[in-house]
């Protein structure tokens, strides 16, 4: 991992790469992420102009407010952020997609454009701060709530629960990940892996919220992450602009190498995994749903599928930089066009 | 019995075939009207097909007139009988004296035997028979004989025939041949077997100059590659899908990289309505010209992302191509029923632009300059045609070039932000209500702004503040006004001392001519104000102030530009006056002016009574 | 320098408390009120709150008022500045001869010293540490400290204040038992520390006799209870949810099955409002009572649904509590933006019943009728009413139980069938515009219908004829007529020799009354007519009849429901004025009488010039 | 399997079952179903008077006005037919729920009500007549069609088809099958174990449309689809009104009972397959996927859990059928509510 210094390669501190303050409770989990957000932009040396912010709204959706001041954001509505990003792809396809989006948000009332924008392959990374509930709306249950899981007055979740990393790997999900707010160590890197990732890359982040969902008997509270939370493996991410070293014994490691020349380096735990096997991945999944566990890390990814742009071969330069003259056919062709209504 | 005719109608009559859906009768029809067409006789062609794909019956009408009306008559004078399931209601369509082709082996009730009109037994499934051995396309072939019959009784010229027959089937000979056989069938039987005993005729005239024949959708998606789109997002829906879908077709022979072969665009179809609608906003709000199209459920479902695009000020072009009903309606018939729908679509106070485009030609023009009203206002700009205007095929001057480069609009670069120093996206600094804007990834540390469709201040901040919010509100009622400056003008025609103010928009200027000579035969001078935009324009007002009565006349139950007009003009309200015409077909001269001319006949009963 | 104050003002200030939100000031807030309102003076509380959850600016007014004016009154008498973050802006909100209590450690810019107001510094922190172990706690009982001060100043009752504790807290002892400490210590502080220089005092009245203090969206959930509804499904949204969650809670405590413990209710939290209506255009088509409730982006998504509850003609109640903006918009502010919108909901020709209650005791009424007019016409039926009238403590008159049994409306059982011998569903049988409906399950051959939103005819089969569209359609429009019979008529009150008329409707009509005696006082009388229904019943026509001018008062921009009067009666549309209030706040009386003073005095001129 | 007499047990003949006449292409799969439908409905005994047809919008959704005449039915709009059915099953839980749907219906704008429907599990039989086009709007792709299918004029489908049987099985979906509009052996008992099955039961029935997408090219052809059906067991239906004949050779089938008392029983074919395990049934259609057949059978079905009526704690009488006092609490209820407001 680069040497943090007081400025990146960029020749920016991290405070550029930092948005207006948060209005979010104190303590909550989406403000952990916007940190391990603006670390890993920072870190990875990103280039802000470059950046597009997508949310959708409720609490997490806010949150590109609070990060990259220098980037353009949209605060879509509620549940709709997909296509407005897959819009906004297409118009421009150098920008880079960072969304962010709630539980709510996503598996709830958008979960249609969630479905269909996976289906897509649209290059983006999509952050969902998963906390279980609908926390601007004040802490009703949201479809990713765990079955048997708690309210805060009590009532217990009967429904099942929509486990967005195995919905999206269902429907061919080129990059899922699922980490904790809590843990720096391993969303950096996933972040960083995700800016690399030529697809769409989805990271389910359980964020808790203190005010709503952080009680005893709830299942994404601090404290019920804290517990369960069992990683995969450890991550390092190496940048295309460094040199890979290899520090790790034999066997012990897996490498994912992206188009953009970066990797990321997957370093195994007690047992072993392959974060390219669909089935594996979901069978992981139902596992740890059974078990009750918060299986973590870098579910799947398939670097070899077409983003979308690619898919509806789309011609290099980005659309909104097309001069007139390549928009408007000539005077000619109308009058060809024309002439054939004849 | 008919009574021996001896007048001939020449370049007058409107022909109906009928015909079951998916049976091929398409080519046929074609046929039929480019042949007029091409005599240099104005003509119009009107499908009407049910909402199902094979087997409903269908019928086909083509009008002839040699003074271009053009537009829907309800009479008819020529059937072509294709369909036994709906022959009974068919025969009694006609009008004395005009014509019914049926098949001879059909037997006939004798309750609907008519011995007013010249009845011409073919014997189409026999011949079919006899000369096609491929079973599979002898259904298709049986329209051709039809041609044939109709082009040797009409008198149709033959080369003109066969050249449409030619272009019909593109360059596939054998395909060309086999038609062109049954075409001549025919032709053959009528010239062995039928006394000539009806008056009509075509003959070659010269009427049409010019002038091409294309459908509105067609029409519309030139506008959109002349405007300069470059991102479609849509979602297929009838009457509509035909839009999107030539624009795919125009791309793909227009707007690709000669090297490469690459697309210089984004074509989606998207998931639904609402997802077809967010992708247009993103893109608009990246910078480029993106257009989405449907009809009204699809309308319904765009509201919340319309609203979005009035209040976070976003360019987008949404094509409206209007169908009957609320919920799923008539999904094959016409209407104007979204007309007060869309302009106020959404919860909350929106008032949005929108175009009505009055022919094809129009269709096209307003098409492009949609896009430079969207990207000049940042706002949703909608056009709004009907399914009759938009799947049926008109006769229009030849569409014009753009006469303005591509109007992107204010739109700020990191070049201009140096200069200014400054940039704040909602400050109306031109006094127009419309702030400059940037694209992201403008590469200025000032350029970038937070989009949303929550409250913000001038600097596109949030803020809950009643003042910004009432600031901002302030603003974008101003910035209608400004749209007012920018959208079309109404066309306006009138009688030398006219009597009463006509007001109508969109597909219903098609029998409008016809319509007011009608009422002048009647003693009815009338002025004619055709709406081409709102919002209204001040030459609407002035229109209204001239008359004691205008008849608003509308495709639609509720009268739903008459609401308009009322909201806006309040102190004009009571010289307004509607006539409502919403059983799906296209509105015709005759019930409009029948409309008129019995109010105006009550308007005078009250002023002797009164 | 403040002026030695020697009169009293009793019964008559409006007190803000300025805080943090997140901060449980609601609870201190929450006593007060309920303290002054069973001193029995009239009172009402009006929460302002950002749309977050924690750590952003709130205020909370309550007004105080011994004549009964208790809708909103901008001007402020009394505030409790507990936000260092806002006390700046608050202390200027505050009228000369006002009051400031804030913490006596902060610093206080000398711009923003006001010397013309009592000035009143507590060390709320202060006393806070020293008192409360707990730091967590602190916070939370920090606020109930400027009770104690507030009471002392005050001079609230004791005893009441005490009741209303230990109520807020329910049983919990030990959290009463904190919470007195904290306000004795407030009350201590005042009593040893400070002067009172100001005018302000509350006396025990009688003006409440039987009444209660409820919100809005609590007493529309009883309404639906009492209304017999059954099936429940929402979204959340702000601030419509404590409604539906609210009917959630006394479902449970009214509507179980005591043996069992099973529900007699079914309640959804949908995964969108698309499918929150979805549920309820099911349930009600199955025979179900049952309603959704949403805001202004919620409407907006109901729209294709609700087109097709119109046209097939389901049952279905929607409460729509609106809130500002279009778009997401300012989420926890005030408005009626969504009136026309509602009624003209969805694409094509629609017109839909709305209510508009203008208290608690019609959001209970109301919310019970809706059902039986739901039921009766067979159509959605929307009730508007807003965040303030929703979210807000009002006073009330006991709520009244309702004076009829459930109609059900026009249903039809398998024994009914069989005596009438047949059964068609769309057939308007009784003149009424209504057919007959079956519900599925009913074991009779003829009972069952195919419902659909694309064409169908009286019998329910599907149809594209333009005859049995125009039928339909027709009927539909004639069914609104019977509507207007059915639905609430306006409630008219006037002065003798009134020159001008007000119309309003929903919560506009809380400061109406102050309003109109702020008209006398200029020597304007006025007839005051409240609608409370879409259609409009004939006595609003009749009322626009009387008056040369009219001022329509309501809380949005483009005037939506002066554009609905418009729309309904062209020939008196000139005789309509507006006066719009649309920054989010709840409208108050001044800005009420202050516009339809300015008007008058400009008709005044006119009359004068012209 | 019953005698097919010319009544059944109900007294009723086949007539009694069927509907309108039908107005689809001559040749449609979709009117295969409506047979199948009517054929199953007939043979089982079905009590008209108990249904409820639920329908979207397409040519698929036209259907149920084929069937069923005694019976009520629902034409909702496009997608969204889940929830309308949802609503009309809490209205009243004894209505038997038979509802078809378009693969545009579902699986495009109608995924979002879909995913919900059967996170819910209401109870319903589900057909999904899978054509892989919207029929009904002229035969553009819908999300369903496969990848590299070709349409008509050429066009083929570069994005990732989703599979309703995979998804389903992923989000929880209890009763999974899939099947070929043109397989009335498999189809038949299928439609009868749905019927018998306490929660949302899926059939996605590969319906070729004759008119848009059965020419060479196209994976939803008659042909393309005779070919590559494979079939995972034979399946028979004994319902709960005829006794179990032990008619099949040891370890050869599967019983699976339905809280009904009636039985799906399936003959292994030739390799073994567990349709209660939902890792195996997702690396299956997995499998299928890869190889380009189309496997049919019933995926995956578990009798266990609740159906949402019964999550909603409901009570046994159906809502509408609650009594007036039962609906509308007392005056002096009013009155103790009334009071807490003082
Ligand atoms: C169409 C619409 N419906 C409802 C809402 C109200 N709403 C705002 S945020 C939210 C839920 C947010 O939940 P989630 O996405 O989980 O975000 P969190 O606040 O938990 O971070 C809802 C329902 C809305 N804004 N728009
Ligand atoms: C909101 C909305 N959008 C679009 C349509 C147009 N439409 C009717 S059917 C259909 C697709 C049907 O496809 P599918 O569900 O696969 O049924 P199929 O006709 O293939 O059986 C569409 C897009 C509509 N009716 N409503
Ligand atoms: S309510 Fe919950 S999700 Fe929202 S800011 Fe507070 S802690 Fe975070
Ligand atoms: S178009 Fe296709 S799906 Fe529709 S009826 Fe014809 S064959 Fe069937
Ligand atoms: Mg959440
Ligand atoms: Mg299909």
């Amino acid at each position: 991992m680069a040497e943090v210094g007081t400025v990146n390669r960029l020749g920016f501190n991290r405070q550029e790469y930092t948005g207006s303050p948060s209005t979010l409770c104190n303590g909550c989990g989406h403000d952990s992420i916007t940190n391990h957000i603006i670390t890993a932009l920072y870190e990875i040396g990103a280039d802000p102009y470059t950046f597009a912010k997508m949310s959708g709204i409720g609490c997490s959706s806010k949150t590109p407010a609070y990060f990259l001041s220098k980037s353009h954001g949209f605060n879509a509505v509620h549940g709709r952020m997909p296509s407005v990003s897959t819009g906004a792809k297409l118009a421009n396809h150098e920008l880079t997609m960072l969304a962010v989006s709630g539980d709510g948000d996503t598996a709830s009332i958008g979960i249609g454009q969630f479905c269909h924008l996976i289906r897509r392959n649209v290059r983006m990374i999509y952050v969902i701060e998963n906390n279980g509930v609908y926390g601007l709306t004040k802490g009703q249950f949201s479809a990713t709530a765990d079955t048997g899981s708690k309210q805060k007055d009590g009532t217990i979740n009967e429904l099942e629960t929509i486990d967005c990393c195995e919905l999206a790997i269902t429907l061919g999900c080129t990059f899922v990940a699922r980490s904790f707010s809590g843990d720096k160590k391993q969303m950096v890197p996933l972040l960083k892996a995700a800016m690399s990732h030529d697809g769409t890359a989805l990271l389910d982040v359980i964020s808790p919220c203190v005010t709503f969902n952080d009680h005893e008997g709830s299942s994404k509270s601090y404290a019920h992450v804290r517990e369960t939370d069992t990683p995969l493996h450890e991550i390092g991410y190496v940048p295309s602009y460094e040199e890979t070293v290899a520090d790790y014994a034999e066997g012990s490691e897996t490498d994912i190498r992206f188009p953009d020349g970066s990797t990321i380096r997957l370093k195994k735990l007690d047992h072993d995994y392959n974060p390219k096997n669909k089935v594996e991945a979901v069978a992981m999944l139902e596992e740890s749903r059974k078990k009750g566990i918060l299986t973590t890390g870098l579910i799947f990814v398939d670097t070899a599928r077409k983003d979308f742009n690619a898919t509806l071969h789309m011609v290099d330069t980005p659309l909104i930089r097309l001069s007139d003259a390549e928009l408007r056919p000539s005077r000619e062709t109308l009058s060809r066009i024309v002439e054939s209504y004849r | 019995m008919i009574e021996a005719v001896r007048r001939t109608v020449v370049n007058d009559m409107t022909i109906q075939v009928a015909t079951v859906n998916g049976s091929g009768s398409q080519s046929a029809n074609n046929i039929l009207l480019k042949s007029f067409f091409r005599m240099g006789i104005p003509v119009g062609g009107k499908n009407l097909f049910p909402s199902n794909i094979q087997g409903l019956p269908t019928w086909y009408t083509i009008r002839v007139n040699h003074r271009g009306y053009v537009g829907r008559k309800a009479q008819l004078d020529f059937l072509v009988a294709m369909n036994p399931n709906t022959a009974k209601e068919d025969y009694h369509q006609v009008v004395p004296g005009g014509v019914i082709i049926c098949d001879s082996e059909w037997t006939i009730d004798p309750a609907d035997r008519r011995d007013d009109v010249a009845w011409y037994p073919v014997p189409f499934a026999q011949l079919c028979k006899d000369n096609v051995e491929n079973a599979k396309l002898r259904r298709l072939l049986t329209n051709m004989i039809y041609v044939g019959v109709v082009a040797e009784l009409l008198g149709i010229d033959n080369e003109i025939l066969d050249a449409a027959l030619r272009d019909q089937f593109a360059s596939k000979a054998k395909v060309v041949e086999s038609n062109r056989k049954m075409i001549e069938l025919g032709k053959d039987f009528v010239r062995k077997n039928l006394a000539k005993k009806d008056p009509f005729r075509v003959e070659k005239m010269n009427a049409n100059g010019n002038k091409i024949l294309i459908d509105g959708n067609s029409a519309s998606a030139l506008g959109c590659v002349f405007g300069g789109c470059t991102v479609v997002a849509w979602y297929p829906i009838t009457p509509s899908s035909s839009l999107p879908e030539s624009v795919i077709d125009f791309l793909n022979q227009h707007r690709k990289d000669e090297a490469t072969g690459k697309n210089r665009f984004a074509v989606v179809q998207a998931e639904d309505e609402i997802a077809a609608l967010g992708m247009v906003i993103g893109a608009g709000w990246a910078g480029a010209r993106a257009m989405t199209s449907t009809s009204g459920p699809g309308i319904s479902l765009m509201s919340e992302f319309v609203g979005l695009g009035y209040f976070a000020e976003i360019p987008a072009v949404i094509f409206d191509v209007q169908r009957v009903g609320p919920s799923t309606g008539l999904p094959t018939r016409t209407a104007q029923g979204d007309v007060l729908k869309v302009v106020t679509l959404s919860h909350g106070d929106t008032k949005h632009v929108a175009l009505f485009p009055g022919s094809v030609q129009e269709c096209f023009e307003m098409g492009w300059r949609a896009f430079d009203l969207a990207d000049r206002l940042q706002t949703p700009v909608f056009v709004l045609t009907d399914l009759d205007l938009g799947m049926n095929n008109w006769m229009a001057d030849p569409f014009e070039y753009p006469d303005k480069p591509l109007d992107r609009g204010k739109v700020l670069d990191a070049d201009a932000i140096k200069r200014l120093g400054k940039f704040e996206r909602y400050r109306d600094v031109d006094g127009d209500a419309v702030g400059w804007r940037t694209l992201p990834g403008t590469r200025h540390p000032a350029a970038a702004y937070f989009t949303r469709g929550s409250g913000h201040n001038e600097k596109a901040l949030y803020t809950e503040r009643g003042d910004d919010y009432v600031h901002l509100m302030d603003r974008l009622a101003r910035k209608h006004q400004t749209a007012a400056q920018l959208v079309p003008a109404p066309v306006e025609s009138s009688d030398s001392g006219a009597q009463i103010g006509v007001i109508a928009y969109g597909s219903t200027d098609s029998p409008m001519a016809e319509c007011r000579d009608q009422l002048r035969e009647k003693g009815i001078r009338s002025s004619y104000l055709r709406i081409r935009a709102f919002p209204f324009t001040r030459a609407v007002r002035a229109f209204i102030e001239k008359f004691e009565r205008i008849y608003v006349i509308e495709q639609n139950r509720d009268g739903q530009m008459l609401a308009l007009l009322r909201i806006e003009y309040p102190e004009l309200a009571t010289r307004l006056r509607s006539v409502r015409h919403y059983d799906g077909l296209p509105i015709d001269a005759r019930f409009m002016s029948d409309h008129v001319i019995e109010q105006e006949h009550s308007s005078k009963k009250e002023l002797i009574h009164g």
